[in-house]
């Protein structure tokens, strides 16, 4: 059994389980703190920071982003300083001028307390959170997709922004997007998903007909569970 | 043929993938640029995604994925050649050979321009590297003529 | 959108109704809960009137519940839910709650305590505009005090109060409860169906942002009353849907969108087979049945290309 | 030639005894630079020449030709010493080299037009007289001067791997931990983490697999100390490697190397093979049971790998983004495993401190930074080059006493140290010590050591905005603050540079810098406001004088300067054949005339012009 601990938020006495991540006991414990990027089924990758938090550290208090923050006995945080207040406004500011049309953002930054923004305003929607690349990744473990460039050029993308080969159009990194910028349409037994260049036969169900998903995923699971060659021929409703 | 090379230099590196960098840098060498084959290739021989060749080749700059001119031509932007007037000295390439200023491929591809952040050789500056000599203290005239020549 | 396999895989794990609650084996009605808490946020007040979900979840002293969890008769859970809303609106004019916080208010109430005995209270608050999300779990009948018909019951259903036998069971088609809340003008409403996970989850979400009343109507398979195997629960909601009996579409602001298009509706016999409320079935009522669910699949899809 | 190996401390004295028996101390040995700065001045065809030349005059086994590695003072290149006797020659020519052996070898004459000139216009004979070199002290970096760095035997010579054989066989793994943190040594690369306190914190995870990073990536524009340490003197860097190998028990090493130095890749892959052969590196160190080997990784040109996170995932075959601290390497680094990494000057200090003693190097230096630094003088400034001082010293010092004052005697106006992500720091803070904590203080920091000298013909604004566009650009991109927030700021820059600033630009730039720097993942974000932050508050008048009066003071902001032909133009015409946009024109002899409409503010006829006839304003 992992050992249990006491760190101490906003001068609270909180127990949890040693190693677990902070903002996963803030959110048990019910102690709002926002968060964008986050998605409990991929390991925090931390980079929009609206998460941040106080550690109290040498008497000193170090702001460190509490998704990827592993606690340990005794520790001190704040999550509702005057400067944690302001500094998400302002990532909220930057995040709004990037991406100006999304809704999540949108919403998250009035809850914040932003309205506008001081900076030039972009329709970008993507919000770089990643999400779509680690769950491609560590999800589904094709890593069909990943990040192109650096800096203010970075973005996701096929390799090659062609045809992403190993894409199998399981559709995850549609719906853990965010932001809905990664779009997705089933028709005439096709799959496309525009962004990483794909267009991929569905398979149908042989005896009753419609779609059951793509003939590239099924393969993919068939081999990865070793099932049957003519598993997927028929689907859910027609199997026994 | 091209991938005989590149199975070459993955043998040089011992399949290790952790040597990546190293790896496509001796690709670079071969072919004057990164080629999408053989990165292809590559992915395949390391045995990791094209996604993350594909992302490392584009998040370091000294590699090219587009083929590159005959000679190629660093610029050192570095602060001590800042401040030495190096900014000059790009403007005066770029309008020379109309390429942008940010560097990129002359139009008869003999030169590729190229802005890199500090060769280290800060008590020369401004200071350009053509086809890999360096060129110390450099004046607009001085860099015309070395394009001439 | 059908998202299978993999992306199920990341639909977020947590949800603040918890395990250890007393539901049936097989029940699709905790299982279409669970996918609703999955959608709505932490920052919400549960209104719950009488029913299955209030008794397997919170008998003394435990609670599955893990946000505030209020339970209401069956007549009066929109009522309340639309006193709620009001007091914590008149709460935050005054100051007593931060401006920025954003409360939803999420009412639940089986087919009984919506379409029969909660009717005129839900009828009062989607026409007064309150803003909160009504969510109906339809398993067709009063399934926890041993089922007793409601006005959800299908055609041709046995219940304890309708039995099989003198008459054909249940002899009244079933009430459209959505299009009772349609005819509201409200600006949300859509139904759903937990075998369809993602589309259940988005409009749940959907329903929550929207300004004013929003209505989702959840079908619920319920084995024990429908006297079906507890594994196929999820089967027979699929099959619901795909035979055309309980299509999945959503109204909003005036304009229905079909989001489940059958291309080729499996035969509603399907559906009925292997059911024990259907079983005494004859010939000809399943295909008065199928002609009925024929008729209604065109008007709506009428309705959805409008 | 075949060496044998060394198994055991007393064959690596013989060999050692050896060396230094067949070596004559008075032999005459012409030591010429080969750092990279001296072959771009043309070193290579001087030691063509000297080696013709040698071999012509039947010299070869008389006089020895040492190419090393940078001395140092870049400025005068391409450096001749002559040895024993330490004879400077500065900017010597292919041309010189007859002259050279025939005068100054052969018969100890002087050649005085390649000697250095001091301020008084007196030659100055010897190296270690010239004010550049006499002020510093020179721990780490005199060894350049003195060892042909691809050669392990020169190294062996002078002393080199002696702290080794004292490590590895006398010392126990706590003893050597305990003798660096006595040393109080902090991390060379711009954290300045106590090194010792860094090893304990590893030496002390249950892990049993180890790994050490030697961090050669520099990228801070404006700074090679590294470069050149590695460069000329590789072997400390290994021997440095080797001691902390058996203080945390580690078994395999890394060194980062950027691409761009492609002298220092060769000659430490050589170092390596040279002491592969002579057993110090491979199992069993001199008879001890110490494995250890190392691999050199190649970088690919990206600053943010400096940051050590971002470093190790970079080794792992991936790209160099950072993550959060902690874990901490030293107990979560390389493929998960307790990692100590450590800059390339860190590693140098380390054989110095073993064999001369923590007491030692605890004598130099201020209260809380210990050691040597050395910094990288470049600039607007008449001697540039690398110099090693003691930490203490004082700015003033640095700038005018070793560096030899401003360029062309022009007015002070500011110092950037400690890399792009340094701050700018102005006269008054000339008497400042230079230690990572005054630095800190002072709105800069240490950071890798560069420093940058500006006078008045430098920009605060337009340098803020290029370290800003810099920094943009060499954003890994990962984190929000870091990503977005420089893009917004050399956003507003750049409008303040071009004349559109506005008044409230000032207080959204600190405002964002204080978020870029808490928010952000790494070192690269944290620190990237600092030349924001320092212009704004030691040179606010000149931002104010862009944003009020549109009026840059340095004139070096194109948008706000013009160019006008003065009284003094003589009709030349030349700069009318040199303007790229016929913006100037006049007939032979007469005053020329400037079409502002047409004119692109490029500066090509202001440098064509002999006469000063070209004002800017």
């Amino acid at each position: 059994m992992t050992k249990e601990i006491t760190i101490t938020v906003d001068g609270r006495k909180v127990k949890a389980a040693e190693g677990l991540y902070l903002l996963d006991v803030l959110k048990r414990n019910n102690i709002y703190v926002p968060s964008l990027c986050h998605h409990d089924q991929v390991h925090p990758y931390g980079v929009c920071r609206i998460c941040i938090v106080e550690m109290e550290l040498n008497g000193r208090r170090k702001v460190m982003s509490s998704c990827n923050l592993k606690i340990a006995d005794g520790q001190v945080f704040h999550t509702t300083s005057e400067k944690l207040t302001k500094e998400r406004k302002i990532l909220m500011e930057l995040m709004l001028a990037r991406s100006s049309g999304a809704k999540e953002v949108i919403e998250l930054a009035q809850r914040l307390g932003v309205e506008e923004t001081r900076f030039p305003k972009e329709d970008d929607g993507c919000i770089m959170c990643g999400l779509c690349v680690k769950a491609c990744e560590q999800v589904v473990g094709v890593s069909a997709i990943g990040f192109e460039s650096r800096g203010p050029n970075r973005k996701v993308s096929a390799p090659f922004d062609v045809e992403a080969e190993r894409c199998i159009g399981c559709g995850s990194c549609v719906f853990i997007c965010p932001t809905n910028f990664i779009k997705m349409e089933d028709k005439n037994h096709v799959r496309k998903i525009p962004l990483w260049h794909v267009e991929l036969k569905m398979k149908q169900c042989k005896s009753c007909g419609p779609d059951i998903a793509p003939e590239k995923q099924l393969e993919y699971i068939r081999n990865k569970v070793k099932l049957p060659e003519n598993f997927f021929d028929t689907c859910l409703n027609c199997r026994p | 043929m091209d991938n005989a090379k590149v199975d070459k230099i993955v043998e040089k590196h011992k399949k290790d993938s952790c040597q990546l960098i190293g790896i496509l840098q001796d690709v670079q060498k071969v072919f004057n640029y990164l080629p999408k084959s053989a990165l292809d290739h590559l992915a395949k021989k390391l045995d990791i995604p094209e996604s993350q060749v594909y992302n490392v080749a584009t998040f370091f700059k000294a590699f090219s994925l587009n083929p590159r001119g005959k000679h190629i031509v660093h610029v050192c932007m570095g602060t001590a050649c800042h401040v030495r007037g190096a900014k000059r000295i790009m403007e005066d390439v770029a309008r020379e050979l109309s390429i942008p200023e940010a560097g990129g491929n002359t139009k008869d591809m003999e030169h590729t321009v190229e802005q890199v952040n500090c060769v280290g050789a800060c008590a020369l500056g401004p200071v350009i590297i053509y086809d890999g000599e360096y060129h110390g203290s450099m004046t607009p005239e001085k860099t015309l003529k070395l394009f001439k020549k | 959108m059908d998202l299978s396999v993999y992306a199920s895989r990341c639909v977020e794990t947590p949800e603040k109704f918890s395990q250890g609650h007393r539901g049936c084996v097989g029940c699709g009605e905790v299982l279409a809960l669970r996918q609703v808490f999955k959608a709505v946020g932490r920052d919400t007040i549960v209104i719950n009137a009488t029913g299955c979900m209030e008794i397997i979840a919170s008998t003394f002293p435990t609670t599955t519940w893990e946000i505030p969890w209020i339970h209401t008769l069956f007549e009066n859970t929109a009522a309340v839910a639309s006193g709620i809303e009001t007091a914590y609106k008149v709460m935050k004019r005054k100051g007593i709650y931060p401006k920025d916080l954003s409360v939803k208010f999420l009412a639940l109430g089986g087919d009984g305590a919506t379409a029969d005995i909660g009717l005129q209270a839900l009828s009062g608050a989607m026409e007064r505009g309150h803003n909160f999300l009504y969510v109906c779990f339809d398993n067709e009948a009063y399934m926890n005090t041993g089922v007793q018909r409601s006005g959800a019951t299908p055609y041709g259903a046995s219940t304890t109060t309708s039995p099989a036998g003198k008459t054909i069971g249940q002899v009244t088609w079933k009430k459209n409860m959505p299009a009772i809340a349609i005819a509201h003008n409200i600006p949300y409403v859509a139904t759903a169906n937990p075998a369809y996970p993602f589309d259940l989850m988005e409009k749940v979400k959907k329903g929550q942002a929207v300004e004013g009343p929003a209505y989702i109507h959840i079908y619920s398979p319920c084995p024990t009353g429908w006297r079906c195997p507890p594994d196929l629960s999820i089967r027979y909601g699929r099959y619901a849907t795909e035979s055309c009996v309980f299509p999945l579409f959503e109204y909003e602001n005036g304009k229905y969108t079909l989001n489940k298009d059958i291309e080729k509706p499996i035969p509603v016999s399907t559906y009925l087979k292997g059911q024990g409320r259907f079983r005494h079935l004859a010939e000809q009522d399943v295909a008065y049945i199928q002609n009925h669910v024929n008729n209604d699949w065109a008007a709506l899809k009428k309705r959805c290309q409008e | 030639m075949k060496r044998q190996r060394l198994n055991s401390q007393e064959s690596l004295k013989k060999y050692r005894e050896a060396l230094v028996k067949a070596r004559d101390p008075n032999q005459k040995v012409i030591t010429v630079c080969g750092g990279t700065g001296c072959i771009a001045y043309g070193c290579k065809k001087v030691v063509e020449a000297f080696k013709t030349e040698l071999e012509k005059q039947g010299l070869t086994d008389k006089v020895k030709l040492l190419v090393t590695g940078c001395h140092g003072f870049c400025e005068r290149g391409p450096l001749v010493v002559i040895r024993p006797e330490n004879l400077f020659y500065q900017r010597v020519k292919a041309e010189d080299v007859p002259e050279v052996i025939e005068k100054t070898v052969k018969n100890g004459e002087l050649i005085e037009r390649l000697q250095y000139e001091g301020k008084d216009k007196k030659k100055i004979l010897k190296e270690e007289d010239i004010p550049f070199y006499a002020k510093q002290q020179r721990t780490i970096f005199g060894f350049n001067g003195y060892v042909d760095p691809k050669s392990i035997d020169d190294y062996i010579a002078i002393g080199g791997y002696s702290a080794l054989p004292k490590a590895l066989l006398e010392m126990t793994s706590e003893k050597i931990i305990d003798e660096v943190k006595k040393s109080g040594l902090r991390g060379r690369g711009g954290g300045g983490f106590l090194t010792g306190a860094k090893w304990e914190i590893c030496a002390a995870q249950a892990d049993q697999t180890k790994y050490i990073v030697c961090n050669a990536d520099e990228g801070d524009p404006g700074a090679y100390m590294d470069r050149s340490v590695l460069e000329g003197n590789p072997h400390s860097i290994i021997e440095g490697m080797l001691i902390c190998a058996k203080a945390i028990g580690a078994s395999h090493a890394y060194v980062y190397v950027r691409n761009e130095y492609p002298l220092a890749v060769e000659n430490l892959g050589i170092a390596i093979e040279q002491a592969r052969e002579l057993g110090l590196l491979g199992k069993k160190i001199l008879g001890s049971d110490v494995d250890f080997d190392i691999t050199v990784n190649r970088g690919g040109g990206a600053f943010v790998c400096g940051e050590e996170t971002a470093l190790l995932n970079s080794l792992m075959g991936k790209t160099g983004e950072p993550h959060q601290k902690p874990p901490y390497p030293a107990i979560s680094g390389l493929f998960g495993k307790p990692t100590i990494i450590n800059n390339v000057e860190t590693w140098a200090n380390v054989p110095l401190i073993i064999s001369k003693g923590s007491a030692w190097f605890a004598s130099i230096g201020t209260e809380k930074s210990k050691g040597t630094k050395i910094f990288s003088l470049v600039g607007k400034i008449n001697n540039t080059g690398l110099v090693e001082v003691p930490m203490g010293m004082t700015l003033r010092e640095i700038v005018y006493d070793i560096g030899g004052g401003i360029l062309k005697d022009k007015k002070f106006k500011a110092i950037q140290t400690g890399g792009p992500s340094g701050g700018c720091l102005p006269e008054e803070k000339l008497d400042l010590m230079v230690d990572f904590d005054k630095l800190t203080e002072a709105g800069s920091m240490m950071g890798s050591g560069g420093m940058i000298v500006m006078d008045e013909s430098t920009c605060m604004v337009d340098l803020a905005r290029y370290f800003i566009d810099f920094l943009k650009g060499e954003s890994c991109g990962k984190c929000t603050p870091c990503r977005e927030g420089l893009k917004q700021m050399s956003g507003i820059l750049n409008r303040i540079c071009d004349g559109n600033g506005t008044e409230a630009d000032i207080e959204t730039l600190k405002d964002m810098s204080e978020t870029v720097k808490d928010a952000s993942i790494c070192a690269l974000g944290g620190t990237a406001p600092n030349p924001v932050l320092s212009t704004i508050k030691y040179f606010r008048n000149e931002y104010e004088a862009h944003i009020r009066d549109k009026k840059c003071l340095a004139h070096t902001c194109k948008k706000l300067i013009k160019f006008e032909i003065n009284q003094k133009c003589t009709g030349c015409t030349r700069c009318v054949k040199t303007c790229p946009t016929t913006a100037i024109s006049g007939k032979v002899k007469t005053v020329h005339n400037i079409d502002q409409g047409k004119c692109i503010q490029c500066g090509v006829c202001v440098d064509r012009c002999p006469f000063e006839a070209i004002d800017v304003d």
